[in-house]
């Protein structure tokens, strides 16, 4: 119960975070020069087509009357609708957010993996060979500019070796039927299996690419956090117990270290998640950053807004998990 | 000049518990609660208790370190609780505390000389040479070498940082010293010389001390007068000797009888306490001692004893002992 | 002499740290006997710890190494046993409880998981059966409620609670050999006095032998048939605990006792040991305690003195005490 | 006569299609590579090119254009007659034609369509307008230059358009891309907005699916009036941004079709045997604009030394990869009007140094020089060529700092004449000098696509009397005048008529790109 | 008393040394090998950058276009770029604007979060709660996207960019320092600097300040480096650095197109944006060990 107290707790205080983010995504967007009647009439639009269109789309209401038929809007579940494409971006946004869900996911899960299980290894050899170039690697890492890193991936394995496919999501003359959006999840529903090995290999390149920042600071901290660990006094008592090392590690170490593994996992997931404007472009990948990022150029308020909006709620709510996980598996956690 | 130097007239210090949906208030600790003594000049009140029973929350709220809830502080005649945030400053200068821990009471980032001469700088004494002067001196009164000023703490043992402490205390020549617990982080062949050293100080400089400890052997032998804490109130309040030779309320009882001594041959009447120090956020009603209590009545469960003179100023809070 | 149990002969045990060698233990010699109890004292530093964590090959290496001397339990060599024989002894023949109840507990397992995985590692029993003991041994330190407290993590338990959980976890698959680094020391006096009346009564009840470790002079009196007197990584002094706390010989043991403020009779002005308790490997020749000691001659600065008997079960290392 | 047959909703019978589609009996399908995704897929609402790319395969006009130029020819008009006093345009449209949704196309559905285009209160009219029938036929209904006064059903297949005014180019307007059929009862039924998201015309391919960003799926319209076509099965649209990823995609044998190919990676594609290049006619401009309100760019001894002091040979064959030839006029050689007389400048530093001189700025000068943030066909990239420009500046002494920002604040600010030198260019719509010279360089288009912000009275008046000829010999004549003007005056440096460079692999057969930058792929083929 | 005073032994006089802790960490870290690679790494790159003029061989801006994409020789080591230039003197070039960009907007941010971090912490109540509020909704934003956002609003350019890459530094620091001076508050010397009377702002300045140093330090060395990532990734986004000026990032983004022909352009660019920031980080390690006191005493 104390479980749940707190969990509603966390979500309310969210309120005030989420009101303040719709306040600044909004103001920064009416900052941003350049006219969205323009951008969407084009170089030929005439000055009386544009300030026609202006009047239509409420542009030349007050901001703050803006603001709160904006914020109407979405309290009634609708994030609007697209200066650009005229479509609604509450339908238009799902696919967007499933692609970039699919390839955090899948870089994180990479990530993750690697990351923690080099962080332990490199803790348990502490100052052997294993640790000092796994962490000099992990070091590199954190020190990679992903989009070079994307675009070195993509001349190597997609354009010299031809190992894999450079851009999107699936093999487009075998697409696949997307049902959940989610074409792992979509081809294992359909039991298209040769499509599932295609939406792999379109994931395999980005991912890397993503997911090589959070490995690297994953390994680090789990390093840094497991040393500590196997400092404490439990980890001796555990010992003195005759357990064996192994066990030491990877059950008692290992629940400890994770707490601070945790929080970074969870940051690192919500900065993919809007991070990965830059691996999206360079990837062709269909997702939210890109969807956002265009919209800057388009001016399409609307996208932006929303798109920011629910990045940044996502973004919030993985926190919240975190936390909740946190509770999960550390009992001292009280909830206040 | 009244013979008190410091009376403490119903300390309380009450810290919130927040929690709940809204993260309001929902409950209090009560760290002190509703205590009073007064401290002669020239003497050593010892003042021990078990860990968490709110001796350092009552040294840190005299001194206003902390703001204390309720009560009321009187120092030389005047009412320190009522002053002004400024006038509390310039009054810090006769009223001075040492603390337990000697790693974390001293800046690391500060050399001796700085730290000792921090406090003439703040309350505006002396010029400089004079101040560098005064640092020499009472590096010497403590038993360091002038040659230390130039060092940082992290160069000094243990014992030697706590000499700094106390000498940062003595720099404005204050009246009362509140020592928090200055020698259980100590060694004990380090901790004999820090004890000597404090009762030297108080002989040539005529300082008063508020002695606080978990030690009983230590407190007994520093102090004049002792109280003993329990729960954030004082259960029982004489002189050392009175205390030691003839403890009255059960819980000084159990603990002098607790305390192990370095003698084989000593017997001694064992009362061991069944169970733990209850938590001060959700104290036992009436008397608190009553869930441990080996003499506990109906009417300790349910009334809270008060804190009377037994006669020879030994006072005590117990329904055992009625005057 | 009865059967020992452990004899450590010489240990020395040394760090290897960016700062040089530091010989942690160096020359120390120690006997329990079944059923004994034996106290090792010294102040923070002389080596008392890693004395301990010697014998269960638990000293953290690198950087510290047992460089000489031997280890005997039950007369099996323990410095040249491998891995998985100390496994086997650890937690099993000899267990081991420390200082800090509140971190030496893992706080995100149970208290039951963290007592039964002791238990099912060295006795082969079944996870049912592992819990059942565990609630036995909780009970058996004295803990109230043992079926409830058994599935409760180590934060919702008091520090006195939490050091029953780490006897009756070092109890359970009853060891020979209990060591008991400072297991009081973080503790009130009312609940120190609680546990160690319960290690007193397990060392009568199982004659589990016990080396306890402190630097309270009182405990040791209250404990131990037999006390070893550490400092700078020696032993100074060893003798059983009447001569030692009586008959002290060595200068050290002296100035220790007289710098005790006392709970009883006349309050006199403290003796104090001059200067500061060294660093091991400070002090390249002659007696460590020299340089604090105000009967040194040039002899005692010049050249270490031996361990010696100097009277019947008394040994000191001094040479004035020859 | 409205539709007689009641059929399933278009929706439906897509899906219904595409389940019953074998997964993989060999269809023929193509896969077509682009850098943006569509906006819309009604082509009225539609200003862009990616649009259109889409629409013209689902859609078709009541005119077309000849293969690779743009004259016209018929479509879903098979003939018409035009009254002497240009009054009055009968068109006899195609029989037997349908709309994918199953209802006839006809005289009634033509009506519709115009209708709804220019009436603001028509229930389909949308909100934001229509762009292009705005531009092109001078505002709605009940405006003043309105040019359509109204569209009668004659009979079945005859329309009847009556002007209020003659519009020389009507017809060659009526084959823009955005004046495309649509099915009167499917924007009825879905609405504007869902229309434009899923399309029903009486073009080759019917509208399947689409992803935004990502796809969009066209299949075979097996009923399309011109027998024979399509000959795909199947058409996809897919999105991949970078234009080399796009050749690695092509490469790799991911896409069939490209389209933005490098410049530079012409020659790869001409190397490999299992590609062809493609390169679409030039109807287009790239040119270096001067602000002539900005000092010291008010001086056309100014302007005059910066078009010396550019080096387009250089820049056309760095830039475009010989994919484009030099600029000498506004108008793209491909149009009728050219002034081929006009010799350019040569690349000249001492000329333009000595011009700089006599304009009193021996020593140079410094100026912001905004350029493209993004790629246009006309202009490949424009800030690369932006710096090399700005390197042949340096050396007669101009130092120009180059300014970009974002595309839509770019041409926000341009149109308000806040740049000094700056970069732009134009595609053709419809192959009229109009188009080209009065658009950018007219006065009465300040403010608007005029950004040079040059006023001269006498170009003016020749643009004005071009408009209103009647004949092309004398609209001709008049614009070889404007173009002579232009040149001695120096309002703009035309750098390039590029040739967009298109790659495909080497079995696409029959595909022909056309000047305006789309076309229907109803011809292609793979071997 | 006197006699109570017998000096220790291992403190004598003579192998006195005043060894502060600001000295102790420059041993230590003097000590750690990767960071001293990581410092000769910063030091290379900053000679580079001062002495650009005379290393670099040819002007940064200017080149012919008929030598456009050539592959490393004599002449150019790292081969010449689309616009004929040296890539070489763009790179040298480039470190000047890389280390600029990173320690500048790092010492922004560093500044601003520093002086809100100490109000938040120090004042409490609602100054924190507003101060707090605020980074966390700034943190809740993808920092990229806000910079985006920002660099939107601002125009693209290489001030506008240091000034977004800045801002979205801030609650980093802020945070940081806010914690600090949170612990700092309870921590027995400042209890003792308050005992002996002083004022707020004294005990700010003297005590919680300078304490909260070695962690902004260590996190200020690890933000530049981030930083210069995010300056590059907005110049690869086209909204940092404007041309000619020799970005790194800015000139990946207008050479990848020439990826395959002229590799070149991508790897020397990349690989020195790879570079600094490893120095960055290794020194940023090294500080952080050296300056961390949990691991002395
Ligand atoms: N800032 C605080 N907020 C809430 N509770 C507090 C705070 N400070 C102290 N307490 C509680 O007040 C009680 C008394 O604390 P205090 O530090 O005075 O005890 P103490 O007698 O000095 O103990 P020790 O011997 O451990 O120093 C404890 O239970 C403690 O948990
Ligand atoms: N991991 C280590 N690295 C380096 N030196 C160590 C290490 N552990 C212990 N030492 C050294 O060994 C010496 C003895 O330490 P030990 O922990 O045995 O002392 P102790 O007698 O148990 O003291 P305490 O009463 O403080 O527990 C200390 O002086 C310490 O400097
Ligand atoms: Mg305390
Ligand atoms: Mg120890």
């Amino acid at each position: 119960m104390a479980l749940l107290s707190y969990s509603i707790r966390r979500i309310l205080m969210l309120i005030p975070v989420l009101l303040g983010m719709s306040i600044v995504v909004f103001s920064i967007i009416r900052a941003i020069p350049g006219d969205p009647a323009l951008t969407i009439l084009g170089e030929k639009a005439s000055p009386k087509a544009i300030e026609d269109l202006r009047e239509v789309l409420g542009l030349n209401n007050p901001w703050y009357i803006q603001y709160f038929d904006y914020l109407k809007q979405i309290l009634s579940g609708d994030l609007g609708v697209s200066l650009h494409s005229g479509a609604s971006i509450t339908q238009e946004i799902g696919p967007y957010l499933a692609a970039t869900t699919e390839l955090t996911i899948f870089s994180m899960v990479f990530a993750v993996i690697i990351g923690v299980n080099a962080g332990i290894l490199s803790a348990w050899k502490q100052n052997s060979w294993f640790d000092y170039c796994a962490m000099l690697i992990a070091l590199i890492g954190v020190s990679m500019p992903i989009f070079w890193l994307g675009l070195m991936e993509q001349w190597f394995f997609a354009q010299e070796l031809k190992w894999l496919p450079s851009v999107g999501r699936d093999n487009s003359r075998n697409p696949v039927e997307a049902i959940t959006q989610f074409y792992i999840l979509d081809t294992i529903l359909a039991g298209q299996w040769d499509q599932l090995w295609e939406v792999i290999k379109h994931l395999i390149l980005p991912s890397v690419a993503l997911g090589t920042i959070p490995m690297a600071i994953i390994a680090r901290i789990t390093r840094s956090s497991m040393l500590e660990v196997m400092r404490a006094d439990y980890v001796r008592t555990a010992r003195a117990k005759g357990l064996a090392q192994f066990w030491v590690v990877y059950k008692h170490a290992l629940k400890n270290a994770m707490i601070p593994v945790l929080t970074v996992i969870g940051l690192q997931t919500g900065l993919l998640l809007g991070g990965a404007v830059l691996t999206e472009t360079i990837f062709g990948w269909p997702g939210i950053g890109r969807y956002i990022f265009t919209a800057i150029g388009n001016r399409d308020y609307p996208v932006i807004q929303s798109g920011i909006l629910v990045i940044a709620t996502i973004f919030v709510f993985i926190n919240l998990l975190v936390d909740l996980l946190y509770a999960y598996i550390d009992p001292r956690i009280k909830y206040r | 000049m009244t013979e008190e130097l410091l009376v403490v007239k119903n300390l309380k210090k009450y810290y919130p518990i927040t929690g709940g949906i809204l993260g309001g208030e929902v409950g209090v600790v009560k760290a002190v609660d509703d205590v009073s003594f007064t401290v002669k000049r020239g003497e050593t009140l010892g003042l021990v208790g078990e860990s968490g029973c709110g001796k350092s929350t009552t040294g840190r709220s005299l001194l206003r370190l902390i703001e204390p809830t309720a009560g009321e502080v009187l120092f030389d005649g005047v009412n320190v609780t009522a002053l002004s945030a400024d006038e509390m400053r310039k009054m810090r200068r006769h009223m001075q505390i040492v603390f337990q821990d000697p790693f974390a009471s001293l800046n690391p980032r500060h050399n001796i000389e700085k730290i000792l001469e921090e406090p003439l700088i703040v309350h505006g004494i002396g010029t400089s040479a004079e101040r560098k002067r005064k640092v020499q001196e009472m590096l010497e009164v403590v038993g360091l070498s002038s040659y230390h000023a130039r060092r940082y703490p992290h160069q000094f043992s243990g014992g030697q940082r706590q000499r700094i402490g106390i000498a940062r205390a003595l720099m404005l020549n204050p009246k009362l010293i509140v020592a928090d617990e200055p020698v259980s982080a100590l060694d004990v062949s380090i901790q004999s010389q820090v004890l000597n050293l404090m009762q030297d100080l108080q002989r040539d400089l005529g300082l008063t001390y508020l002695f606080i400890a978990h030690d009983l052997s230590v407190v007994r032998h520093i102090s004049d007068r002792v109280g003993v804490m329990y729960l954030g109130r004082i259960v029982e309040l004489t002189t050392s000797t009175q205390l030691y030779s003839n403890p009255l309320h059960p819980y000084t009882k159990a603990l002098l009888s607790a305390v192990p001594t370095p003698d084989p041959d000593a017997v001694r009447e064992r009362v061991i306490l069944q169970g733990d120090v209850p938590s001060p956020a959700n104290p036992p009603s009436g008397c608190t001692f009553h869930t441990r209590c080996p003499h506990a009545t109906e009417e300790c469960r349910a009334v809270r004893p008060a804190f009377q003179d037994v006669g020879d100023g030994h006072f005590v809070a117990c329904h055992l002992y009625k005057p | 002499m009865s059967h020992p149990v452990l004899q450590i002969e010489n240990l020395q045990t040394h760090f290897f740290t960016d700062r040089g060698q530091i010989p942690a233990v160096d020359g120390v010699t120690i006997t329990v006997n079944k059923g004994e109890v034996v106290g090792i004292v010294g102040e923070s530093g002389c080596g008392k710890s890693v004395t301990s964590l010697s014998v269960m090959k638990l000293v953290p290496n690198p950087p510290g190494k047992i460089v000489g001397g031997t280890i005997k339990f039950k007369g099996e060599d323990l410095v040249s046993a491998d891995e998985k024989r100390m496994r086997d002894i650890r937690g099993n023949e000899i267990a081991m409880i420390f200082q800090e109840p509140m971190t030496s507990l893992n706080p995100v397992f149970t208290i039951g998981n963290q007592i039964g995985e002791a238990i099912r590692l060295h006795m082969k029993v079944s996870k049912k059966e592992a819990r059942a003991r565990a609630i036995d041994m909780l009970k058996k330190v004295g803990i109230p409620r043992a079926e409830a407290i058994v599935d409760e993590y180590p934060h919702q338990l008091s520090g006195g609670m939490r050091q029953r959980v780490m006897i009756a976890m070092a109890m359970a698959c009853n060891p020979e050999l209990l060591i008991a680094d400072e297991p009081t020391t973080a503790l009130d006096v009312t609940i120190q006095a609680q546990i160690l009346d319960l290690m007193r009564q397990l060392n009568q009840e199982a004659q589990t032998a016990i080396l306890l470790i402190t630097h309270d002079l009182g405990v040791v009196a209250e404990m131990c048939h037999r006390v070893v007197v550490m400092y700078a990584g020696n032993v100074v002094e060893e003798g059983d605990v009447r001569t030692i706390l009586k008959k002290p010989k060595h200068p050290y043991t002296k100035g220790l006792l007289n710098s005790l403020p006392k709970l009883e009779g006349p309050r006199e002005r403290l003796y104090s040991i001059p200067g500061n308790v060294p660093i091991p490997g400070s002090l390249k020749v002659g007696c460590r305690f020299a340089p604090r000691c105000d009967q040194a001659t040039d002899l005692c600065r010049s050249e270490m003195p031996q361990l010696k008997a100097v009277g019947e079960n008394h040994l000191s290392r001094c040479w004035l005490s020859e | 006569s409205g539709s007689q047959t009641t059929q399933a909703p278009a929706e439906q019978q897509n899906t219904e299609t595409q389940a019953t589609e074998p997964a993989n009996a060999g269809p023929k399908q193509l896969i077509v590579g682009r850098g943006g995704d569509s906006v819309g897929l009604d082509p009225i609402a539609q200003t862009d090119g990616e649009s259109f790319k889409v629409t013209e395969n689902v859609f078709d006009t009541l005119v077309g254009y000849a293969e690779e130029s743009t004259e016209v020819v018929p479509s879903l008009a098979e003939k018409w007659e035009i009254s002497p006093d240009g009054l009055t345009y009968t068109f006899h449209l195609r029989s037997g034609v349908k709309f994918h949704d199953g209802t006839d196309f006809n005289a009634e559905a033509v009506k519709w369509n115009f209708e709804r285009w220019s009436d603001k209160n028509h229930p389909q009219h949308n909100k934001e307008g229509f762009e292009y029938y705005n531009d092109m036929f001078g505002g709605y209904k009940g405006d003043e230059t309105h040019v359509i006064k109204s569209v009668e059903a004659v009979d079945e297949l005859t329309v009847k358009f009556t002007l209020n005014r003659p519009l020389a180019p009507f017809i060659q307007n009526l084959g823009m891309s955005c004046f495309a059929i649509a099915s009167p009862k499917a924007v009825q039924e879905m609405g504007p907005e869902k229309f434009n998201e899923n399309p029903v015309g009486t073009g080759p391919f019917k509208f399947v699916e689409w992803k935004r960003n990502d796809t969009i799926t066209l299949e075979k319209n097996p009923d399309y009036w011109n027998a024979g076509f399509p000959k795909l099965d199947k058409l996809v649209f897919k999105v991949i941004p970078e234009n080399t990823a796009r050749l690695t995609a092509l490469t790799a044998g991911e896409i069939d079709l490209m389209d933005g190919l490098n410049p530079d990676d012409a020659q790869t594609v001409k190397d490999n045997s299992d590609l062809q290049l493609i390169l679409r006619p030039s109807m287009n401009l790239g040119f270096v604009g001067f602000n002539v309100e900005k000092k010291p760019l008010d001086n056309p001894k100014v302007r005059e030394a910066i078009a010396y002091a550019i080096n387009k040979p250089a820049i056309i064959e760095a830039f475009f990869a010989g994919l484009g030839e030099p600029a000498v006029n506004p108008l793209p050689p491909s149009i009728w009007g050219h002034n081929d007389n006009i010799k350019d400048r040569e690349f000249n530093i001492d000329k333009a140094k000595q011009l700089l001189a006599e304009a009193g700025y021996p020593n140079g000068f410094k100026i912001k020089f905004w350029a493209m943030p993004v790629a246009r066909p006309y202009m490949p990239d424009g800030v690369k060529i932006a710096e090399a420009i700005q390197q042949d500046l340096k050396k007669i002494g101009v130092e120009a700092e180059i300014v970009t920002m974002e595309w839509a604040t770019y041409l926000d600010k341009t149109k308000a004449g806040e740049q000094e030198m700056f970069m732009l260019g134009w595609t053709g719509d419809n192959g009229d000098p109009d188009n080209f010279l009065a658009t950018l360089l007219d006065k009465n288009n300040i403010g608007g696509n005029n950004r040079t912000r040059w006023a001269n009275e006498e170009a003016h008046k020749l643009l004005m009397a071009a408009q209103s000829a009647t004949t092309q010999e004398e609209r001709e004549k008049l614009y070889l005048q404007v173009q002579e003007i232009i040149f001695k005056d120096v309002p703009m440096v035309p750098l390039a008529h590029s040739t967009p460079a298109l790659a495909a692999k080497a079995n696409v057969i029959n595909y022909k790109p056309h000047p305006k930058g789309s076309e229907s792929l109803e011809k292609v083929d793979l071997k | 008393m006197a006699e109570t005073q017998v000096q220790t032994v291992s403190l004598r006089a003579k192998e006195e040394e005043v060894v502060s802790p600001w000295r102790e960490a420059w041993r230590a870290l003097r000590k750690n090998k990767l960071a001293m690679a990581g410092l000769a790494i910063i030091l290379f790159f900053v000679t580079v950058a001062v002495l650009a003029p005379v290393i670099a061989p040819y002007p940064y801006d200017q080149g012919e276009l008929v030598m456009k994409n050539k592959p490393p020789s004599e002449e150019h080591w790292f081969g010449t770029d689309y616009n004929g230039r040296d890539v070489f003197s763009r790179v040298v070039y480039g470190a000047r604007i890389s280390l600029w960009v990173g320690t500048f907007s790092v010492i922004g941010s560093v500044v601003a979060g520093t002086i809100l971090g100490l109000l938040a912490g120090f004042y409490g109540r609602w100054v924190d709660t507003i101060i707090s509020r605020v980074f966390d909704i700034m943190l809740a934003f993808p920092s990229i996207l806000l910079a985006i956002a920002i660099v939107a609003i601002l125009g693209p350019s290489l001030q506008n960019a240091l000034l977004a890459i800045a801002i979205i530094n801030i609650p980093n620091f802020g945070r940081l320092v806010r914690s600090r001076v949170l612990s700092l508050k309870e921590e027995e010397f400042v209890m003792a600097a308050r005992a002996i009377g002083m004022k707020d702002s004294r005990i700010l300045m003297q005590h919680i300040l300078p304490n909260s140093l070695a962690p902004i330090i260590v996190t200020g060395t690890m933000g530049i480096a981030t930083a210069i990532i995010e300056a590059a990734a907005l110049g690869f986004l086209g909204l940092g650095a404007q041309p000619p000026e020799p970005e790194w990032g800015k000139m990946l983004s207008d050479s990848r197109q020439y990826i395959q022909k002229a590799p070149w352009t991508v790897i020397f660019p990349g690989l020195s944006i790879m570079l600094t920031v490893l120095g960055f980080n290794l020194i940023g390690d090294g500080l952080r060990d050296a300056l961390d006191p949990r691991m002395k005493n």
